[in-house]
C-alpha cells in the first residue's frame, strides 16, 4: 500500500525545502488565496468609498493606492499563483509524470513570486503603495516612490513566473507517459502549454518595460523625458504587448479547467476536442496582435485603430468555438450539479457576457465612448471574476479531493456559489450602464446629481455578497481540514489520468508509469472494464529529486537586493545579489543526483548515483 | 548517421542528451533563449525608437568607428567558433582539449568585455552618457545588457571549468557544458543584431 | 550530414559568418551607397547570419529540435512585433 | 434539439418576457442629459451611439442563441438522481463546428464595416474648422482659441452646429478629454498633439471629464463645454479679448486686487489673451465652478484658497496661507476680487 505525499509529519522545514510539485502547488494555492483575500479587501474598500457620492472614507491618494494594489495584487499575486497552483497540482498527474522537469527551479519560481509579492505589498507600510494604476503609465508613475516597490516586486515575481512557465513547458514536452501524444493531452494541460508560452513571450516585454521605468526613476534615464526627446507612448505599447496576453494567459487555464470539469460532470467526452485545442492555440496567437485596442484613444490614427479593432474582433471566433463546444458537451450528457459543476456551468453565461462586451469594445469608433469608463471595468470583471475566478472555484472543488484527500463541503459550497453569483452580477452588471452614463474609471469619488448614485450603491451592495461568499469558502476549507469527508480515488467518475491514482497521491505519483491508449485514458480503461491503468514498466525503485533550502535563500537574496535598489543602497544591492550569487555558486558546484525511493515507501537511499 | 555516432571511451555519442535530465535541460534552455530573445527585442525596439533622439549630444554617426566595432565583432565570432570546437571535443570525450577551447572562449569573452569598457569610457568623454539623451539611455541599456550577458557567460564557463577541472566528461556534466556553449552562441547571435542595428545603422545615419 | 558536423564544416560556417560580417561593414564603410539600399541590405545580412549560426553552431538543423525551433520562431515572431510596435507605432 | 418539450418552450418564453422587461426598464435608464453617452447631443456621439446600438443588437443575438442552448442543456440533460448510466460518447460534429466558426465571422464583418467607416469619419478633422487648443494640466484644462488669440480655463465655449477642431496636448502627465454627450474621448499626451472634432447639435452646458488616471485629483478634473449660438460665441470672444477687467467694486475687492497682483500674478493671468502657468482668471466670476467641480460661490472659493490640497489633492497650486503668507481676511478680500472678475 502506497503512502501519500501528505503522510509525512508536518514540519515547517519540510515545506520550506520541498521540491514536490504537489506541495509547491499547495504553497502557491495558499499564498494565492491569501493575496486574493488582500485584493478582495482592497476591492471592498473601493466599493465602500464609492457607495455614496463625495464619500470621504478614503482620500484621493489612498484610494489610488488601494485601487492600484487591487489590480496588481489580483492579477499578479492572486490569479497567477492560483492558476500556477492548479498547474503544479494537476499537470504532472494528467500527463503521467512523477514530478516536473526542474523541481529546483519550480521551488525557486514559487519563492521568487512569494518575495516579490511581499516586497510590493510592504510598500503600504513604507511610505505609500504605488498609486499610478496597475498599468503604471509613465510619466505619472515616475512621480511616486511607490512605483519603485511596484517595479521591483513585479520584476522579482515576474522572473519567478517566467521560470515556472519554462518549467511547465519542458515538463509537458519531455515527461509525458508513453502514448500520451500531444493530441491526447487533457485540455487543462494544453491550456498550460499555451499560457506558459504567453508568459515566456509576454512577461519578458514587461520585464523590459519595468527596467525602463526603474532606470528612469533610479538612474535618471531619459526614455520618458519629453523635453529631451523621450516618448511616453512607448511605455504604453510595451506594457500592453505584455498586458493583453497577460489576460489571456489567465483566462486560457480557466478555459482548460472548465473544459475538464464540464466533461467530467457531464460524464461525456469533450465535444470537438481538436477544435478546442486549435482554438486555445489560436487565442494565444491572436492575443499577441491586439494589444493596441487598449490604446484606441491614444491617438494612433484611424488606420491602426481599425486594424487592431478588427484583429480584436477575431478573437471572438475561437472563443465562440469554445463556448459552443462546452454547451454541446453538456447536451446529450448527464450533467451533475455538484459545486464544481455549478461553478463550471455558470462560467458559461458570465463569460459570454464578458466576451460580447469585449467585441463591443473592439469596435474602435465606439470605444472612444467606452474607453476608460466603468463599462470597461464591467467588461473585464465579467471576464476575470465571472470567468477566471469562477473557474478557479470550480477547479478547487473538483481537484481538492485529489490533492488533500478530503471532499470540500458541498452544502457550504452551494451556498457560496449562489451568494457569489448574485453578488458578482449585482456588482458588475450595473457598471456597464455607469460607464455609458459618463462615469470614468479610477475615480476616487464622484459628485452627486449625475445620475450615478443608485447604481453605485447597488454595485457596492453586491461586493458584500461576494465577500460573504469568500468568507464561506474560507470556513469551508477550515471545516474540511478539521473533519472533512475522506475522498475516494475517483470521486467524480473522472476521465483523466489523475483519477487513476490514490487520493492523495503518493510522493512519486505513479508507482509505475502508465501507458496511455486513448484520449481520456482513465475513462477508456474503465470502459474496457479495467480497474487500473496498463503499465509501461515493472515496479522498480524511483528516482526523485532532493529537497533543498537553496531556492528560498536565493529568492530571499533578490528580495534584499530589491530593497537595496529602492533605498539606493549599494550595500543592500550587493548583499542581496551576493546571497543569490553564493546560492547559485553552491548549486552549481555541488552535484545533486537526487534520491531513490522504493514504491512501497519503506526504504530511502540518499545520494545514490543513478546513471552512467 | 553522423561520423560522431560512435561510443568514445564508453561515452554516448551525444552525452548531453543521454539522460532525461539532460534532454530536459536542453529543451528548457532553448525555451529560456526564446524568451530572452523577446526581452532583447524590447530593448532593441526602445533603441530603434530613440536612435535619433540625441538631445543635442553626439549622434551615432559621430561616435561609432568601424575598426573598434569590427574588432569586437570578430572577437565574438571567433569565440563562438572556439566554443563549437570545445563541444566537439566533449562529444569525442577529449576532456583536456575541450577545456582548452573553453578557456580560449573565456579569454576572448574577457577581451571583448575589455574592449567594450574602453569603448564606453571613450563615449562618456565625448558626452554620450546614460543620462544625456534618450539615445544614450537606450544605447547603454541595450549594449550594456548584452555586455552583462557576456560577463555572465564568462563567469559561468569559468566556474564550470574550475569545478570540473579534474573530472572526466560524463552524462552528468555534459549537458552543463553543452548548455553553456548554447548560451555563448546566443550571446554572439544577439551581437550580430547589435552591430547591425546599433552600429551599422548608426553609422549610416 | 557528416560534413556539417565536422571541423571543416564549422570552419566553412565560420568563414561565411566572417564574410557576411565583412560585407556588411564594407557596405557601410564605403559611405557611397545610398541609405535606402544599405539599411535593408545589412539587415538581411544580419538575419541571414543569425539563421546560419542558429542552424550550424546551435545545431538547430539536427533532428529532434522541433520544439526549440517552434519556440524560437514564436519568440522571433513576438520579437518582431515588439520591435515593430516600438519603432513605428510609437511615432504614429 | 428539434423535439423540444413544452416545458422548455415555456422556460424560454418566460426568459424572453424577462428580457423584454429588462430592456424596457433599461430604456428608461439612459443616464443624465448632457452627460450620458446614451443621450447623444452631438454628431460624433450620435455616430458612436449608433455603433453601440448595432453592436449590442448583434451581440444580443449571439447571447440569445447561447442562452437558449445553455438552458436547453441544463434543463434537458441534468442527471436524474440515481441515474448512473453512461451517456453516449460523442467526439464532435464537423458541420456544427464549422457553423459556429463561420457565423461569428459574418457577424464580425457586420460590425467591422460601420466601425471602420465611423472610425475614419471621426478622425477626419476638416482643415477649415475653427480650432481650439486644449491643454491638460494636473488637474485643470486650458482652452486656447488661436484664431482669436483668446485663452481661457475650465469652461470651453463653442458655437452650436459648427464642427470644431480640437488639438489636444498635455503639459505634464497623460490625461484624456471626454465630453460623453458630444463625442468620444481622446488622450492628451505630453509628446504629441492629438486631433479630434466636436459638433454639438443643441446649445447647453455639457459635462466634460478626464478619463485617464492622472493623480489624486483625477476624479475631480471636470470641465464644462458651453455650447452657445454663433452670435453669443462671438460676443464672448469680444469680451474675452478686452485687456481690462471691471474695476473692483468695493474697497475689499480693491485690496484683493492688490494682493492678487502681489502674490498670484506670477501664475495666473487676468488678461484673456495671455498664457499663464495656472488657469487664466479672465471672466472667473462668470464660470460655473471653482476648482472644476465646486459650485462657484464665495464659500467654495474661500474653501479652495484656504487649503487647495484639501479640495484637490496633489494639485500644483501653492498654499496661499502657508506658502504665500496670506491670512484669512486677505483670502476673503481675494475672493471678493476674484468673484468680481466678470466679463463685460
Amino acid at each position: 500500500m502506497a503512502t501519500s505525499y501528505l503522510d509525512k509529519k508536518f514540519s515547517l522545514w519540510d515545506w520550506l525545502t520541498t521540491v514536490d510539485h504537489k506541495k509547491i502547488g499547495t504553497l502557491y494555492f495558499f499564498a494565492g488565496i491569501f493575496y486574493f483575500a488582500v485584493g478582495g479587501l482592497e476591492a471592498l474598500l473601493i466599493r465602500i468609498q464609492l457607495m455614496y457620492p463625495m464619500n470621504d472614507f478614503l482620500d484621493g491618494e489612498t484610494f489610488n493606492q488601494v485601487m492600484t494594489m487591487h489590480g496588481t495584487t489580483m492579477l499578479f499575486f492572486a490569479a497567477t499563483p492560483l492558476l500556477f497552483a492548479f498547474m503544479n497540482w494537476v499537470v504532472p498527474l494528467q500527463i503521467g509524470a512523477r514530478d516536473v522537469a526542474f523541481p529546483f527551479l519550480n521551488s525557486l519560481g514559487f519563492w521568487m513570486f512569494f518575495f516579490g509579492a511581499l516586497l510590493t505589498n510592504s510598500s503600504f507600510f513604507l511610505g505609500g503603495a504605488p498609486q499610478a494604476g496597475w498599468t503604471s503609465y509613465a510619466p505619472l508613475a515616475l512621480d511616486y516612490k511607490g512605483t519603485d516597490f511596484f517595479v521591483l516586486g513585479l520584476q522579482i515575481s515576474g522572473a519567478g513566473t517566467i521560470m515556472s512557465a519554462i518549467n511547465f513547458l519542458t515538463t509537458i514536452f519531455t515527461m509525458r507517459a508513453p502514448g500520451m501524444t500531444l493530441l491526447r493531452m487533457p485540455l487543462f494541460t494544453w491550456s498550460t502549454v499555451v499560457a506558459s508560452a504567453l508568459i515566456m513571450f509576454a512577461f519578458t516585454p514587461l520585464t523590459g518595460a519595468l527596467f525602463l521605468l526603474m532606470f528612469e526613476r533610479m538612474f535618471d534615464a531619459k526614455f520618458f523625458d519629453v523635453a529631451a526627446g523621450g516618448n511616453v507612448v512607448l511605455y504604453e505599447h510595451i506594457f500592453w504587448i505584455f498586458g493583453h496576453p497577460e489576460v489571456y494567459l489567465l483566462v486560457l487555464p480557466a478555459f482548460g479547467i472548465i473544459s475538464d470539469v464540464i466533461a467530467a460532470i457531464s460524464r461525456k467526452r469533450l465535444f470537438g476536442y481538436h477544435s478546442m485545442v486549435f482554438a486555445t492555440v489560436l487565442i494565444g496567437f491572436i492575443g499577441f496582435m491586439v494589444w493596441a485596442h487598449h490604446m484606441f484613444a491614444v491617438g494612433m490614427g484611424p488606420t491602426v485603430n481599425s486594424v487592431f479593432g478588427i484583429a480584436t474582433m477575431l478573437v471572438g471566433v475561437p472563443t465562440g468555438i469554445k463556448v459552443f463546444n462546452w454547451i454541446f458537451t453538456m447536451i446529450g450528457g448527464k450533467v451533475q450539479f455538484n459545486t464544481a459543476g455549478l461553478f463550471a456551468v455558470s462560467f458559461i453565461p458570465s463569460f459570454v457576457i464578458g466576451g460580447i462586451t469585449g467585441v463591443m469594445l473592439a469596435s474602435s469608433a465606439a470605444d472612444f465612448q467606452f474607453h476608460d469608463t466603468y463599462f470597461v471595468i464591467a467588461h473585464f470583471h465579467y471576464v476575470i471574476v465571472g470567468g477566471i475566478v469562477q473557474a478557479i472555484f470550480a477547479g478547487m472543488f473538483y481537484w481538492w479531493p485529489k490533492i488533500f484527500g478530503k471532499m470540500l463541503n458541498e452544502t457550504l459550497g452551494k451556498w457560496m456559489f449562489w451568494l457569489f453569483l448574485i453578488g458578482f452580477n449585482l456588482t458588475f452588471y450595473i457598471q456597464h450602464y455607469l460607464g455609458l452614463w459618463g462615469m470614468p474609471r479610477r475615480v476616487f469619488t464622484y459628485l452627486p446629481n449625475q445620475g450615478w448614485d443608485t447604481a453605485n450603491f447597488v454595485s457596492s451592495v453586491g461586493a458584500f455578497f461576494m465577500t460573504a461568499a469568500v468568507i464561506l469558502l474560507v470556513i469551508n476549507v477550515i471545516v474540511t481540514f478539521a473533519r472533512g469527508e475522506k475522498a475516494v480515488q475517483d470521486p467524480w467518475y473522472g476521465r483523466t489520468l489523475e483519477w487513476s491514482i490514490p487520493s492523495p497521491p503518493p510522493e512519486y505519483n505513479f508507482a509505475r508509469t502508465p501507458i496511455v491508449r486513448s484520449n481520456d485514458p482513465w475513462w477508456y480503461e474503465k470502459m474496457q472494464g479495467k480497474k487500473e491503468m496498463q503499465y509501461a514498466e515493472p515496479l522498480a525503485e524511483i528516482h526523485m529529486p532532493n529537497p533543498s533550502i537553496i531556492p528560498m535563500i536565493m529568492a530571499f537574496g533578490t528580495f534584499i537586493a530589491g530593497y537595496g535598489f529602492i533605498y539606493s543602497s549599494w550595500f543592500g544591492v550587493f548583499l542581496g545579489f551576493g546571497i543569490t550569487g553564493v546560492c547559485m555558486f553552491i548549486r552549481s558546484i555541488k552535484d545533486d543526483h537526487g534520491q531513490h525511493v522504493h514504491p512501497e515507501g519503506l526504504h530511502v537511499e540518499k545520494g545514490v548515483h543513478h546513471s552512467a | 548517421m553522423s561520423t560522431l555516432d560512435f561510443k568514445a571511451n564508453g561515452l554516448p555519442a551525444h552525452p548531453e542528451k543521454a539522460t532525461q535530465e539532460g534532454r530536459a535541460k536542453l529543451v528548457g534552455f532553448w525555451l529560456y533563449m526564446s524568451a530572452e530573445a523577446v526581452l532583447f527585442a524590447t530593448f532593441f525596439g526602445t533603441f530603434m525608437t530613440f536612435r535619433n533622439s540625441v538631445n543635442g549630444g553626439p549622434t551615432g554617426a559621430e561616435l561609432f568607428a568601424i575598426p573598434m566595432v569590427f574588432t569586437a565583432t570578430a572577437i565574438l565570432l571567433v569565440s563562438s567558433l572556439t566554443s563549437v570546437f570545445a563541444i566537439m571535443a566533449m562529444q569525442r570525450n577529449l576532456a583536456s582539449k575541450m577545456r582548452f577551447w573553453f578557456a580560449v572562449t573565456v579569454l576572448l569573452g574577457a577581451s571583448f568585455l575589455g574592449l567594450e569598457v574602453y569603448e564606453f569610457v571613450e563615449y562618456v568623454h565625448e558626452g554620450h552618457t546614460f543620462t544625456s539623451s534618450p539615445f544614450g539611455s537606450s544605447f547603454y541599456t541595450l549594449v550594456g545588457f548584452h555586455g552583462a550577458h557576456v560577463l555572465f557567460g564568462v563567469l559561468w564557463i569559468s566556474t564550470l571549468l574550475l569545478r570540473n577541472i579534474n573530472r572526466p566528461i560524463d552524462t552528468y556534466v555534459a549537458p552543463k557544458y553543452y548548455v553553456a556553449s548554447l548560451y555563448w552562441h546566443f550571446v554572439d547571435l544577439v551581437w550580430v543584431f547589435i552591430f547591425t542595428i546599433v552600429y551599422l545603422f548608426g553609422m549610416v545615419g | 550530414m557528416a560534413k556539417k558536423h565536422g571541423y571543416k564544416g564549422h570552419l566553412i560556417a565560420f568563414a561565411l559568418s566572417i564574410l557576411l560580417t565583412v560585407l556588411a561593414f564594407i557596405a557601410v564603410g564605403l559611405g557611397t551607397i545610398s541609405k535606402t539600399f544599405v539599411i535593408p541590405f545589412i539587415l538581411i545580412i544580419g538575419i541571414a547570419q543569425a539563421i546560419f549560426q542558429a542552424a550550424y553552431w546551435m545545431h538547430l538543423n539536427q533532428k529532434g529540435h522541433d520544439f526549440p525551433i517552434t519556440f524560437m520562431l514564436s519568440g522571433f515572431f513576438a520579437a518582431i512585433i515588439v520591435v515593430f510596435a516600438c519603432s513605428s507605432l510609437v511615432w504614429w | 434539439m428539434v423535439q423540444n418539450s413544452m416545458k422548455n418552450w415555456k422556460t424560454i418564453g418566460r426568459y424572453i418576457v424577462l428580457l423584454a422587461l429588462a430592456a424596457l426598464t433599461l430604456s428608461g435608464c439612459a443616464g443624465q442629459e448632457n452627460l450620458s453617452a446614451m443621450i447623444p447631443k452631438g454628431e460624433g456621439a450620435e455616430q458612436q451611439y449608433d455603433l453601440i446600438k448595432l453592436t449590442t443588437y448583434v451581440m444580443l443575438f449571439v447571447t440569445v442563441i447561447v442562452i437558449f442552448l445553455f438552458i436547453y442543456a441544463l434543463v434537458k440533460y441534468r442527471a436524474k438522481p440515481g441515474d448512473n448510466s453512461i451517456p453516449k460518447q460523442v467526439e464532435g460534429n464537423a458541420k456544427l463546428e464549422f457553423l459556429w466558426t463561420a457565423i461569428p465571422l459574418v457577424l464580425i464583418i457586420i460590425i467591422a464595416i460601420p466601425t471602420v467607416k465611423s472610425e475614419f469619419a471621426l478622425a477626419d478633422v476638416p482643415e477649415d474648422a475653427m480650432k481650439i487648443k486644449v491643454t491638460a494640466n494636473q488637474f485643470w484644462w486650458e482652452f486656447e482659441y488661436p484664431e482669436y488669440g483668446v485663452i481661457t480655463a475650465q469652461d470651453m465655449y463653442m458655437p452650436v452646429g459648427e464642427k470644431v477642431g480640437l488639438e489636444l496636448k498635455s503639459k505634464d502627465v497623460i490625461h484624456s478629454f471626454w465630453v460623453p454627450a458630444l463625442g468620444g474621448k481622446m488622450d492628451t499626451n505630453p509628446d504629441n498633439t492629438n486631433k479630434m472634432w466636436l459638433q454639438a447639435k443643441e446649445t447647453g452646458v455639457y459635462q466634460g471629464k478626464c478619463t485617464e488616471l492622472c493623480g489624486a485629483g483625477h476624479a475631480l478634473m471636470d470641465f464644462k463645454v458651453k455650447v452657445v449660438t454663433k452670435e453669443e460665441f462671438e460676443a464672448w470672444i469680444e469680451k474675452m479679448k478686452k485687456p481690462e477687467n471691471p474695476a473692483p467694486a468695493t474697497a475689499k475687492a480693491e485690496e484683493g486686487q492688490q494682493l492678487f497682483q502681489k502674490s498670484c500674478m506670477g501664475c495666473h493671468a487676468t488678461d484673456g489673451t495671455q498664457r499663464s502657468i495656472g488657469p487664466n482668471m479672465k471672466g472667473f466670476g462668470d464660470r460655473s465652478t471653482v476648482a472644476g467641480y465646486l459650485e462657484l460661490n464665495e464659500e467654495n472659493t474661500m474653501k479652495w484658497l484656504k487649503d487647495p490640497q484639501k479640495v484637490k489633492q496633489q494639485n500644483k497650486m501653492p498654499n496661499p496661507m502657508q506658502d504665500l503668507g496670506l491670512n484669512e481676511d486677505q483670502l476673503s478680500a481675494l475672493t471678493e476680487y476674484l468673484l468680481g472678475l466678470k466679463l463685460e
